[in-house]
């Protein structure tokens, strides 16, 4: 394991130590709690907290801020954060109109989530939640925990966020949420995992030949190995899987091309350059695009593909004023 | 069988086979999940132990709903919920005992794996802790009825817990991370029942 | 070599394309050349071109927007690009008010910039240059071909970009420019090497527990190789060379950790934790941090720090609206 | 001793001989540059092959410019302005002939380190590629005082280049990117000085 830290159990404290020392204009730490909070309390409006392990930088602290959330919580790396730590992230940004969790489809992660929800009710806190699965390359069937959540999660971050900054109600703000859930689908691919700094091995081995199939955000193994390809290939065995799973056909939609942590921005627009392609032929229409780290597994190499149907409402919401570190829209 | 101390003492020992089986269950969750399942709950019984010679005083319960809370509290992922749930509701059916005897432990066993049931809505065969937890109870259960003694009834618990574990290399999650692997999880163990049978492994060996 | 790309000798081409469909409402590619413009020429301001070889994404045609550049030009991967596309370039964006080169002090880059210049005068175009040297990896004395310019070259493109935007002339841009290379300094470390698609190999080997110190911006090995230290030793002795060479001592700066492509943002925020601890102990003020990527070396690991030591009209210009695909500012 | 026709076979075999040698062009200038040295020229050379076939009626000074105006255009980096102010003043000395001696040869060459300098303000020793040509140049140069023929002359002026080569790797580079490498950069070649050789050696081979 090669990497630039210190002490491997002070890799989640420093890297929030230094967020904040440099965004304080946008977030500070919640006094004793890992807890990332907007630097200016917004009141008037629903609050928005999401979050998960760490390692997904900039995701979840990155996006706090105008237009996007109030508070993150950051746990452990790939671990989903305990209901106190969501519990404290409720308390310091709830408002009389409510608080909104965001959260990713995970057994861990709804757990804590709605254990800390049940604290937060029960000293009065309006709290809902929405669960975001977003990941196509899992089946979404009954039999099964349903999908996991990975990039999409962004555009939910981002839509829902406008809806509250706008001063929109608990329920419309999850409403809006709902909606951005039901429409957006994504995929991901590696060529190179990640390692947990406390593990130490990375989570899976490729070959120099190999890549993973529909991996996940947490440096776990895909649905499949198989032999590297050329970009266009992976981006079309991608498509097609998000394609065949909502039909995007003469719609509108926002494209978040997402590197893992370790791709280089070259290798991303090349991605894009094929995905804008197949979209266009297809008869979707590309109205934004975001190419980027949004949703990371610390350094690994790879990316995913995330689709969004929009309506007039999403599209006004995904371009209205958003200021925070990692995602801003003038 | 059982009073706060010796509780205390299983505590330590319990958290030291932990520590020293971290980085064992981590590989086992690099394979099928996001290996972190050790490091997970190391770092939550590494903080039990630091609040153990506060509870020395303390009844049977109030040791086990602190450990299950600290660990709610430390662990996060979904074996924290689950250990942490488990833990606590051990404790709820012991309520103001300072001694427990073999009796109690199987309710404790079952308030446990209720616990788990309750958060994690999970059966048997699903490739989770219940694979150990479940048929483990049901072995102790049986030895007890047959009038084995405190040693016998822990020992066909290992077994059983054992075997379940085996068992999960058959089979497909279909809860937690590792089903999203699908046909792929077959042939690997399941991180959290061998955390649950090198727990109750612990407890045996003291008996 | 393991990339997600297409054919070699597409990579440039097909991140251009990509960059353009994904950017159509920041950027356009001037006809028949690499040249990327700003998507709305702007009249009535003095124009920034900058540029370099390709490798460095977002560098340079992420900043290409209000307040930054108005055209990049970038070269085959880590080659400055030919006098004939810098040419297009300052042709495309060329104002009555003039034209600024913002050149990195390479030799190739110096010379091709410069031959572009002499056929855009010829043309009867006002153009004028300033050339960032801010790596004091590299000696900087008379007998040298001076330092070579790397991420610090970002605050050059945003407070000149700022000032041309605010409408000042083709001097006051070419001043505040030259403000800015004064008073910045960078230095950066690798710990993996990158690999240049057409060459096939890194351009340098580093073992298991081995980092290099001192590098540039194209692959190319640095000043020399150490054991691998801890976070906070590195950073320790960046920031030694970079505070020797410049006395910032009592004064407000702006901090970039920059991410050379395949850093995790993990670790730069690790890095800022330590950097803006060792300021404060000091006494030098941090106005304002950038942690990300801003000028990589394509997926290569590791990161540079840079220090502008600030006045009142540079942070003016600073906090100026910026609105680029890579940099904004709201 | 070269007509427009001889000079065009001549390119088309220096491009062979670059192309065949950029990877090797490439690995010297990982070792004191950035990887690209032979991947710039072959891009170069390739395009200027492209240009040969419509030059055929053209001067001796039409197909230098041409030559080095595409150089200029497609290299990029140092080499593309070295090369090609190169071969554009080299045109300039045979303007409007048709046919060339080794008179004009030596001529070309002086031209040529011309406009290496002035682009790049080098002098010899500076470990570039002005450290096989100037050699060169003055090893042909006192070659044809002394009367060699053509081959001879060529021949001493490879001799003179692969020295230079050799010399490079004895110091410290002080122009171009080398010179980041202070120290480090001896014991390697120059990738300039070497591809200089290579195209030097194409032509000696003809003659
Ligand atoms: N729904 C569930 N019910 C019971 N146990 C579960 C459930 N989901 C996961 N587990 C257990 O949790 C273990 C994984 O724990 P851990 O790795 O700490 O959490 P995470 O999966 O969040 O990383 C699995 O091996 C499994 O035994
Ligand atoms: N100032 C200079 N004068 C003469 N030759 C130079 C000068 N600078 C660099 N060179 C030559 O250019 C070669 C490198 O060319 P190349 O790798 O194509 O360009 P770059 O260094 O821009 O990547 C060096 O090996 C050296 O011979
Ligand atoms: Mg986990
Ligand atoms: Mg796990
Ligand atoms: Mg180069
Ligand atoms: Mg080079």
């Amino acid at each position: 394991m090669k990497k630039i830290i210190n002490a491997v159990d002070q890799v989640e404290n420093q890297m929030i130590e230094g967020l904040v020392k440099a965004y304080p204009e946008y977030v500070y730490r919640v006094e004793g709690s890992d807890v990332l909070a907007r630097a200016h309390k917004k009141e008037g409006k629903v609050a928005l907290v999401s979050g998960g392990g760490s390692g997904h930088e900039p995701a979840h602290a990155g996006y706090v801020g105008t237009g996007m959330l109030d508070a993150a919580v950051p746990g452990a790396v790939f671990t989903s954060p305990t209901p106190d730590q969501v519990y404290e992230a409720i308390q310091a940004v709830a408002t009389e109109e409510g608080v909104l969790l965001v959260i990713k489809n995970y057994t861990g992660d709804v757990m804590n989530f709605e254990m800390a929800a049940d604290m937060a009710r029960d000293e009065g806190i309006k709290v809902d939640q929405v669960i975001v699965g977003d990941d196509v390359a899992v089946d979404g069937s009954l039999y099964t925990v349903g999908r996991r959540g990975i990039a999409g999660t962004v555009f939910v971050h981002k839509i829902a966020g406008a809806k509250a900054e706008a001063g929109a109600s608990l329920e419309e703000v999850k409403a809006v949420a709902e909606k951005v859930i039901a429409n957006v689908r994504s995929m991901s691919m590696a060529i190179k995992p990640c390692t947990v700094p406390a593990a130490g091995t990375p989570g899976f081995e490729l070959a120099d030949d190999e890549m993973e199939i529909g991996i996940g955000i947490h440096g776990e193994p895909g649905t499949h190995k198989e032999k590297l390809q050329e970009a266009d290939q992976i981006v079309d065995q991608l498509l097609d899987k998000i394609l065949a799973d909502l039909d995007y056909t003469g719609s509108d939609v926002a494209v978040m091309i997402n590197g893992c942590g370790g791709t280089p921005l070259m290798e991303l627009f090349i991605v894009n350059n094929h995905v804008s392609d197949v979209l266009k032929e297809k008869n979707i229409n590309v109205y934004r695009t975001f190419v980027g780290e949004y949703m990371t597994s610390i350094e690994m190499e790879g990316f995913s593909i995330s689709l969004l149907k929009l309506d007039d409402e999403m599209k006004a919401l995904l371009d209205a004023t958003a200021d925070t570190p990692a995602f801003k829209v003038l | 069988m059982t009073d706060t101390k010796k509780l205390i003492q299983l505590l330590y020992s319990i958290s030291d086979t932990i520590v020293e089986n971290a980085q064992f269950l981590t590989d086992l969750d690099a394979a099928i999940g996001d290996s972190d399942h050790g490091i997970n709950l190391a770092r939550g019984f590494k903080k039990v132990e630091t609040e153990l010679p506060a509870l020395e005083d303390k009844t049977i319960d109030a040791v086990l709903k602190k450990t299950g809370m600290v660990l709610v509290s430390t662990v996060g992922g979904a074996s924290g919920p689950l250990y942490g749930t488990a833990f606590m509701k051990a404790g709820a059916v012991v309520k103001g005992k300072s001694e427990i005897d073999i009796n109690d432990f199987l309710a404790i066993m079952d308030a446990a794996i209720g616990g788990v049931q309750l958060r994690g809505k999970a059966v048997e065969g699903e490739k989770t802790m219940l694979d150990a937890m479940i048929p483990a109870n049901n072995a102790m259960k049986k030895a007890f009825d047959d009038g084995k003694d405190v040693h016998s009834v822990l020992q066909a618990g290992v077994e059983a817990a054992d075997k379940g574990v085996e068992y999960t290399k058959s089979i497909i999650a279909t809860k937690g991370r590792a089903s999203y692997l699908g046909e792929r999880s077959i042939g690997h163990q399941d991180p959290g029942a061998t955390s649950f049978t090198i727990l109750l492994k612990t407890i045996a060996n003291a008996y």
